[in-house]
């Protein structure tokens, strides 16, 4: 920065001096390049003519002057000024011989005066193309488009199946809805032992246990539960001591008879356990 | 001196010509003969102008009609199909619906009020007009009762979408016992009295 | 025998022009060849009809307009300042917008990075967000070097907006790129408003 006041100092800038109107200005400004392209412009040149070393000038001037109006300015400004006086320097020193890939003064020049030539050119291709008809707003399309999708005609998947399927359904869930749920006419345990003991007194000898089943072929469901209720009863007596049991082979026809009152002869004793 | 006079009229007409066709295509709205000559500017027959349009267009993919009291383009009727060609979405039948049908079938003519009571749930207006746009149902007779309630009955299309020759030949409850669909879903196998598996058809 | 295979040539391609015309006139959005051929069927030379019918509304007030790939009917663009709607309330876009998407015209594909090389400033977030919500910008392909940064292109959309056949018809680009104004050239390291960090640029 010392730099650039320095020069500021030494070299009056040819150009004009800084306006106060783009003091004004600077918060409209886009950075540095922004300024540095208003600032050639004011040279009044093709930009392809400009100078970069009086644009260097006037660029540090508005510096200066920029920081003695207002303090603060934003650190890219000061970086900006600081290129360019190192710019300015190289382009008025004499090159020096050893600076090998590092680009001259006049390539640095060349470089920023093509970066200003190519925004500029940018600048004035964007005002052309917002010049051209726009589309809604010069120039318009159909205000009325029918389309071009196709119609969709919906069709129901549903075969004849479906439709009495839904009607047995409906009926089914009508007659559930009264359906009570009945007993199950089952013969019970205690209607075998009742009707067991009742039986038992006139036996003289042994009876095979279907013969005390119920009547009851009518009902197979009854049937067998007759058959269980019964057998379960007999074995309820036998714990009981007052009848015997005694099969003779596996699946054969089971015997009960009166239990005798305390004998030895019980050839049934363990099998009445089968 | 005339000749020079008509070729500017020529022009006029040709210009006012080019800015109706490009108004009444940009506009979203068919456009009515004031708001036209509004546009057009004094002087121009804008209902001449519309005649003369309108005829240029006459056979083309794109045509000048008059809707009520306004003008628009549109494309030719006929290119209609090749425009919006058209497609068939398969979409299944909502059980409401399919069962709404069946009660129908078997129940018609049937009030509104009556599927309700069979179905025993309230019965949306939109299913019965979606039967209707298929074509399956249709009103019958008003029932003469208080409220006159209208009855729906199905159709001759019904009959013929689902293959069916008359409503005669629709299965009774009988035919769709024996046929398993009243079969309430297997539970509990009891083993009834005469146990056979096929004795519910005789009840 | 000649004359009526003549005929019926003449009357399908007569039918042919009325579907294209009826086609090109019913969709919102520009068509591309390959559409309208899939449209017209087999046997229709797309390119020499829309030709065709290009001419025949040449000088008219609505034209047949080519958009890229892609074609419509569009108003005629001198009849513009008879056409606009009085009040005009199209948004202003910032002048960093414009300078943004002219960049991006002219020197696309584009990474970002290079756009703020060409501004001098820090490319603002809502700028490239605003140019893509407009959808005259889309991201193209990543750029590879290192960072693989994204490079921003212009859409269909945009050549539609702004009436141009093709890229080639932006205005002054040929004169632009014989002054090597769009070279790919390496930028020159200088310092940035918005500080730089990502080096793209400078690649």
């Amino acid at each position: 920065m010392t730099a650039g006041s320095t020069f500021a100092e030494d070299v009056r800038p040819p150009g004009p001096v800084v306006s106060e109107q783009l003091l004004l200005a600077l918060d409209g400004f886009e950075g540095p390049i922004d300024l540095l392209l208003t600032l050639a412009r004011d040279q009044k040149v093709d930009l392809t003519h400009i100078s970069i070393l009086q644009l260097a000038n006037q660029y540090l001037d508005f510096v200066a002057a920029a920081r003695r109006v207002r303090i603060e300015l934003a650190a890219d400004y000061l970086v900006m000024a600081a290129w360019l006086a190192y710019l300015k320097s190289r382009l008025l020193l004499p090159e020096p011989e050893d600076v090998g890939d590092e680009p001259g003064g006049a390539e640095l020049a060349s470089a920023l005066a093509f970066q200003l030539q190519r925004l500029e050119a940018m600048r004035e291709a964007g005002a052309r193309l917002l010049a051209l008809p726009q589309l809604g707003r010069d120039v318009f399309a159909r205000g009325a488009p029918e389309g071009l999708e196709a119609e969709q005609t919906t069709v129901f998947d549903v075969t004849f199946y479906d439709v009495l399927k839904a009607y047995g359904e409906h009926k089914r869930r009508e007659e559930t809805s009264t359906l009570t749920i009945q007993p199950l006419d089952l013969y019970s345990l205690e209607d075998a032992l009742s009707r067991l003991s009742h039986i038992l007194g006139s036996l003289p000898d042994w009876v095979t246990l279907s013969s005390f089943l119920p009547d009851r072929s009518d009902n197979l469901l009854r049937g067998r539960s007759a058959l269980a209720a019964t057998f379960a009863a007999t074995l309820e007596l036998v714990k009981a001591g007052q009848v015997e049991l005694r099969q003779d082979g596996a699946f054969a026809p089971i015997w009960l008879r009166r239990a005798a009152p305390r004998e030895g002869a019980a050839p049934s004793d363990c099998e009445g356990a089968a | 001196m005339i000749d020079h006079g008509t070729t500017e009229v020529h022009a006029e007409r040709a210009q006012h010509l080019r800015l109706l066709e490009a108004l009444l295509f940009a506009s979203a709205e068919p456009l009515d003969e004031a708001t036209l000559g509004a546009r057009l500017g004094q002087g121009a027959d804008v209902r001449a102008l519309l005649v003369e349009l309108a005829d240029r267009y006459a056979g083309r993919g794109v045509v000048l009609v008059r809707v009520g009291k306004r003008w628009a383009f549109r494309t030719a009727p006929d290119l209609a199909p090749r425009l919006r060609p058209r497609e068939e979405v398969s979409r299944k039948l909502s059980r409401a619906a399919i069962e709404t049908l069946a009660i129908i079938a078997y129940h018609q003519p049937v009030s509104r009020g009556e599927i309700e009571g069979i179905r025993g749930v309230a019965t949306s207006k939109g299913t019965l007009d979606l039967l209707m746009e298929q074509n399956w149902i249709k009103p019958g007779r008003r029932r003469e009762v208080p409220g006159r309630p209208l009855t729906w009955i199905t159709t001759d299309h019904f009959l013929d979408h689902f293959g069916l020759n008359s409503l005669r030949d629709l299965p009774g409850v009988a035919d769709l016992r024996a046929a398993g669909m009243l079969d309430p879903r297997p539970m509990l196998d009891l083993p009834q009295a005469g146990g056979g598996k096929d004795g519910e058809g005789a009840s």
